[in-house]
């Protein structure tokens, strides 16, 4: 194949108590489609800030055509024609997809923004990725999915010649990678190269060319995408990983759970299902179904219109989360950043959290309990950090995801509640997940599990629940749900369920 | 109503009630009023010029019969009185005059003549030697410099005298004891302290403690309640008095007159006076 | 919810929705007219319109640091600070008062330029850079008087006046500088750029924006508009004072909220802002008519400020 | 980089750190006793605690609200009202001073809860319901008072006296209340609750926090921190004054966010705060001592508060 069109060149770089990245090399071909693979925190996105100007290099240089650049803002990396879709979402919340669209370019005339080009720009780009919404809708109003596509919009507005796209998948589910693959596709047969990174092995294959496997900061191998699966994982980890869905059926007890005809209009309309005493029931849906709706509400953290929810037969009063929480609710939430996460507060603070209350004696918090459990549970999942008081802030994608779903292990809840809770989660930190839910149904708890990954739900349900248009449209046995299956109920048309 | 004011609505815009000595002014205004039988609105400005003419403005609007005004600065209530006259209604400029425009009358105590008294009061008391220091009311306000520009012309007269510190407390009585405090440590050997009001004066003589009126003297400005009751302790060595209340008063009267479509003075001097242990029981300390 | 039918309807109450100021303002004029007859008479509502123009144009100054999520305490200082430099110039200095004008205006921006520079590149919280900054220039506008007040050039004291028989030009300079205010931050990229920061500083950034230059741009405008209001506030008095405009920021920052937006950033209008300003200005407008003794006035503008407010986020909460 | 060797080194150099703006204090000290031969008695630093001490209590109290990442512009009004309160009902209401004491702090909480059920319950912006608080009790301290200062009990007022020959007692709340602060900010469920809630108030409320109660809390020490404050003001003038601590709670807001907390909530520290407030004393104390012109106080105030802060920020970003 032709020369590189972007090379990186010992790429180094330091954080307070760490080494993100030590000396590693990438080389990108136009009409490429180059994987990034690595643990959480092994350094993917610093690697690639410093490729979009976000984050400036210790040491080594990045060369385009051959040639040194120098990368030092977003302005420089736009110029060189690089364009990135971070693993954070980077828009605004209050202001509308159209102007998150041209944010940083928008269309000018006379001096004064052009309203209507700006609006017809977003739609061609709407359209380009296939999602229908009004542009001029608040981003903040976008669920996490849609987001994710109006980010991919964004990227794609530049037509650049790198495209870098850190787990663009992470939270769509089947359908939306589907679209989103045919565009990378169709770009990379335009000649645009394009950096890939993701946690589902299966997609390296389907869409990749080459795979650049980082461990700790370093490049430790560059093979073809076709390389097996376990390959891969030994490369990444350094030892082989038993990713089967290592799901081990408890015995089923007494209802925990139970949810009768929650409605709230446009959101979701009678919704009623049961979770029992080691179960784990999972609930699928496509972007939008209302899961992550039915979940907030249960947990009391939204209100609802009508409907009843039971934790172990006691009502509990709507929109209180703390009452649910006595009653031995928990809940992942889905966007982590947003709900789920003190960002400027350490690992040790964050992992404490939900068991402040209860670490409490006569007002005082017992503290070092509250360390002693957080250093566990740390461990547990292996999180990647400097020490317990590390800002939750400069942790990796992944290790922030462990965090929060540390936080609820640690609290012990009797019904936990997962939305999304593996997005961003390394496959050997996925496999100790699926341990702790095992335990957790073992010891008589039970599970509620929200995911848009399909085998995820399959391999770990003992009961698939599917969601449509706010409303529930089936049910499966995990034994007789197929993909297919799922999907088939998941695209029901609920004729006027939801209002839109 | 004895004085046959009947009903006439007056209108009245203080500089500021952050300040016992304005209070005092008010309530003269309005026991003259009451005595009188009109009736008086008295808004504050708070120390804010433009708060005033929009004071000023907002009694046109409600058809007052005359205004009373205390500037919160001379220069800068001028406008308001424009304003007033060209709707006709007579403008009385109290405590403080209005440069520019001609009000119907100023009821005033002069707050230079004051400052220089204090300075001759201050020197005789120090034995006319010795080091002085002066407490600055709010930077850049009126009666801090007219009183202070008084003190300074007045104490050139007493060569022995030395001013070895100005330091700003903002007419308040917490500021006047940190400042003074400070200044305690920098020069120990005063024997003379001015504070522009008496609220800092109060305030220097906490910081003095049992040196107040005795090795070091102090004088104040305003004879407000507090200061004079400190004159009869003898920690205040002297205020200059200026009988606020005097003033609302004359100022009331002048309005009622003025009113009732009589001719008054252009200017009534509300003498200021010297208040000393002496001839502290001539001052009403209600 | 949204629905498609009702057109004008559901416009009309979004925009009330996102303006909910003027519901507050509404009520608030409505009870004045019923409980003082000298309210609602056109000279009354010049007036009003007068005494909100110095606040409302700081306030529209402020707007811009307050969309970015910052904040800026500054602007009552630079106001006299610019004042004091017309007005000097002008008389001591003996420059023509063009210049002198101009020379104001390039004192507010030089202080808003300060504070950006401490801000951006310094990277001192807001807060205390223009804590600093109110200082600094309100002891320079003392320094530069002697602490005295100086006369304005009877030319720029004309901005006092009124056009015709009944137009005040503080009212029409409120206006078209919020005009100006409304424009630069709807349609042009410094503006919409001010929102993306407060909304989001690092998408900004990711997104090719300028961070530290949009926050030159913004504290430089709150500096230009300060050193209008300083002139307005001076030409009303034909007076410029050192200790003019002490404590405005509070008002003019107030304004700024009631009118809708937030101090964490990311919301604000210039519409909401006007009024705002205009409900602080009939309210104490409305005292002084109703003669509410001058101790109570206090507390009363406390409770109807924040009764105003909870109008306004209990109906929103009602919609949403 | 932090290296595993060197532990005191690496450790107190973190805890420089985290309080940088003791740096700047001990700059300033040096700077100061270099210049005034004064300044390094015993007595002046006993006296620039004395006149710390109010800014400093006030200034705990605000830690509590920053940390929440709110504000509250009331606290030196409330300050006024409590220490009227009290005076009022010890004279005039012919209360015995014990009671008068619970009362005027009763007084402070009672501020601190109408706002807090503004902000939690009402939905307002803490800079509104704590603005309209700050006329609110500024107003009522006026007409309790009549405008008039007012004598404090003589018990109350030893609480300006020393204890023994040297300490001052105002020197001694502040370190007890500092003490009382820290303690609840680390160590009790409240407190981090607050820091909870102040770095992601969503967050916190989805993990089981009652961020409603929690903030009435919060405001409700506020304003017993504000009357303490009040107290011990009222206390070193023998008189209670209904315009007392105006303008403070921008200095406790400085002191604050010197100390190294942030507006937008989440950090924050007792001991910070504590240097905050002693910058700015030792700096008043100064220019006293050096006789700095009153023109020109104001802009070195300005100028030393932003180099202060300045020194702190551009040595953080070193380290980092
Ligand atoms: N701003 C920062 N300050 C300190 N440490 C940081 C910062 N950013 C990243 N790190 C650290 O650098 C390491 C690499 O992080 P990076 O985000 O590159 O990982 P990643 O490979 O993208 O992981 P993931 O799969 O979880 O997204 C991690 O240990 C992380 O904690
Ligand atoms: N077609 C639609 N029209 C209007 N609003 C929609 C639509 N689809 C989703 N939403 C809104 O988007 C948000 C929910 O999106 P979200 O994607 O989080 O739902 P979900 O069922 O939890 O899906 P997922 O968990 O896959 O993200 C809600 O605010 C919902 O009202
Ligand atoms: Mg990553
Ligand atoms: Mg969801």
């Amino acid at each position: 194949m032709s020369e590189a069109t972007l090379r990186a060149e010992g790429l180094t770089k330091s954080f307070p108590g760490v080494r993100a990245l030590d000396g590693v090399d990438l080389s990108l071909r136009a009409g490429e489609v180059h994987v990034l693979l690595g643990e959480n925190g092994a350094g993917k996105s610093t690697l690639i800030k410093i490729l979009s100007g976000a984050y400036r290099p210790d040491e080594g240089r990045v060369l385009m055509d051959g040639r040194p650049v120098e990368i030092r803002d977003a302005g420089d990396a736009r110029r060189l024609g690089i364009s990135t879709i971070y693993q954070e979402f980077n828009l605004v919340p209050d202001l509308s997809v159209a102007e998150n669209l041209s944010l940083g370019r928008l269309p000018r005339r006379f001096g004064l923004v052009d309203t209507a080009a700006m609006q017809r720009r977003a739609r061609e780009l709407l359209e380009r990725v296939d999602v229908r919404v009004d542009p001029r809708t608040p981003v903040r109003r976008l669920g996490i999915a849609r987001m994710q596509m109006v980010e991919i919009a964004k990227a794609l507005s530049l037509d650049a010649r790198v495209l870098i796209m850190d787990e663009p998948t992470a939270v769509l589910t089947t359908g939306e990678v589907g679209k989103l693959f045919a565009i990378v596709r169709r770009l990379r047969d335009e000649g645009v190269a394009i950096v890939f990174i993701t946690h589902h092995l299966e997609e390296i294959a389907e869409i990749g060319d080459r795979v650049t496997v980082l461990r700790d900061g370093r490049s430790v191998a560059e093979v073809p995408a076709g390389t097996p699966q376990d390959e891969l994982v030994r490369l990444m980890v350094g030892r082989p990983v038993d990713q089967q869905f290592p799901r081990r059926p408890a015995e089923l007890g007494e209802p925990l759970l139970s949810v009768r005809g929650l409605t709230r209009r446009g959101a979701f309309d009678d919704v009623s299902f049961e979770v029992r005493a080691g179960e784990v029931v999972g609930l699928a849906g496509l972007v939008g179904a209302g899961r992550t709706e039915v979940a907030r509400a249960v947990f009391g953290a939204d209100r609802y219109d009508a409907g009843e929810v039971f934790v172990r037969g006691r009502r509990l009063p709507p929109h209180d989360v703390h009452a649910a929480m006595e009653a031995g609710l928990g809940l992942v939430p889905e966007d982590r950043k947003g709900q789920g996460l003190v960002l400027g507060a350490g690992i040790g603070e964050n992992l404490g959290l939900v068991t402040l209350r209860d670490a409490t004696r006569a007002g005082f918090v017992d503290l070092k309990g509250q360390r002693t459990a957080a250093a566990r549970v740390a461990e547990q999942l292996g999180i990647r950090m400097t020490g317990l008081d590390q800002e939750v802030r400069t942790l990796s994608g992944g290790n922030q995801q462990k965090v929060v779903i540390g936080k609820w292990l640690a609290a012990q809840a009797g019904v936990l509640i997962l939305d999304e809770p593996t997005r961003g989660v390394d496959v050997a930190a996925k496999v100790e997940i699926y341990q702790l839910v095992n335990a957790l149904t073992d010891s008589g708890h039970a599970v509620l599990m929200i995911s848009s990954d399909l085998p995820e739900v399959l391999g770990m349900s003992d009961r698939i629940l599917v969601m449509a248009r706010g409303r529930l449209v089936g049910e499966l046995r995990a034994d007789e749900a197929t993909q297919d299956g799922v999907m088939a109920l998941a695209v029901t048309d609920v004729a006027g369920s939801r209002a839109e | 109503g004895g004085g046959g004011g009947d009903g006439l609505e007056l209108g009245m815009s203080v500089s500021t009630l952050n300040n016992p000595y304005f209070v005092q002014l008010r309530d003269g205004a309005q026991e003259q009023a009451d005595k009188l039988g009109a009736t008086l609105t008295v808004t504050d400005a708070q120390n804010d010029a433009s708060q005033q003419v929009n004071q000023v403005q907002n009694f046109t609007s409600q058809n007052m019969k005359a205004i009373i005004l205390n500037p919160v600065d001379s220069d800068a209530a001028a406008p308001a009185v424009t304003a007033a006259e060209r709707v006709n209604v007579p403008v009385i400029a109290v405590d403080r005059g209005v440069n520019g425009v001609e009000v119907a009358q100023t009821v005033a105590s002069d707050n230079v003549a004051g400052g220089k008294l204090a300075a001759q009061e201050l020197a005789k008391q120090m034995g006319e030697q010795g080091q002085a220091v002066v407490l600055q009311g709010t930077p850049g306000t009126s009666a801090s410099r007219d009183r202070g520009r008084g003190f300074e012309e007045g104490i050139k007269a007493f060569p022995n005298i030395q001013v070895v510190a100005r330091q700003p407390a903002d007419f308040d009585r917490a500021k006047g004891l940190d400042v003074m405090t400070n200044l305690l440590q920098s020069h120990p050997d005063v024997t003379g302290v001015f504070a522009e009001n008496d609220e800092m004066a109060l305030g220097a003589i906490r910081a003095l403690g049992s040196r107040a009126g005795k090795q070091v003297k102090v004088v104040g400005f305003d004879g407000t309640p507090h200061g004079l009751t400190a004159v009869k302790d003898g920690t205040l060595a002297a205020t200059i008095a200026q009988q606020p209340r005097l003033l609302g008063q004359q100022a009331v009267e002048a309005a009622v007159k003025l009113a009732r479509g009589e001719q008054v003075e252009k200017t009534v001097a509300v003498p200021v006076k010297v208040a000393t242990k002496a001839n502290v029981g001539e001052f009403e300390t209600s | 919810m949204r629905s498609k039918q009702g057109g004008t309807d559901s416009r009309s109450s979004a925009w009330l929705a996102e303006n909910g100021a003027v519901a507050a303002l509404v009520v608030l004029v409505i009870a004045l007219s019923l409980l003082s007859s000298d309210f609602l008479s056109l000279t009354n509502l010049l007036n009003v319109g007068v005494q909100a123009a110095v606040t409302a144009i700081l306030a529209f100054g402020s707007t811009f640091v307050i969309v970015t999520g910052g904040i800026d305490l500054s602007v009552g200082s630079v106001a006299a600070l610019s004042a004091i430099t017309l007005a000097w110039t002008a008389t001591e200095g003996g420059l023509p008062w063009p210049a002198a004008v101009v020379l104001s205006l390039a004192t507010g921006v030089a202080c808003g330029l300060v504070n950006a520079v401490l801000i951006a590149y310094g990277k001192l919280p807001p807060f205390i850079a223009t804590l600093a900054m109110l200082g600094i220039a309100r002891g320079l506008a003392l320094v530069i008087s002697q602490g005295s007040p100086i006369s304005m050039p009877e030319a720029v004291s004309h901005l006092g006046d009124t056009v015709g028989r009944f137009l005040p030009i503080p009212v029409l300079v409120m206006l078209v500088m919020g005009v100006v205010a409304a424009i630069i931050l709807n349609r042009t990229f410094p503006g919409r750029a001010m929102y993306a920061i407060g909304g989001n500083e690092e998408a900004a950034r990711l997104s090719g924006i300028k961070v530290s230059r949009i926050k030159l741009i913004t504290y430089a405008l709150s500096g230009a508009f300060a050193a209008v209001a300083g002139v307005v506030l001076a030409s009303r008095l034909a007076s410029a004072q050192p200790q003019a405009a002490a404590g405005y920021e509070l008002d003019a920052i107030a304004a700024v909220v009631i009118g809708g937006a937030s101090l964490s950033g990311g919301k604000g209008r210039a519409l909401g802002t006007l009024v705002g300003a205009l409900i602080l200005a009939v309210l104490r407008n409305g005292l002084n008519l109703l003669s509410v003794s001058a101790f109570w006035q206090q507390v009363v503008i406390g409770v109807v400020i924040a009764l105003a407010v909870l109008v306004d986020t209990l109906r929103r909460r009602g919609t949403n």
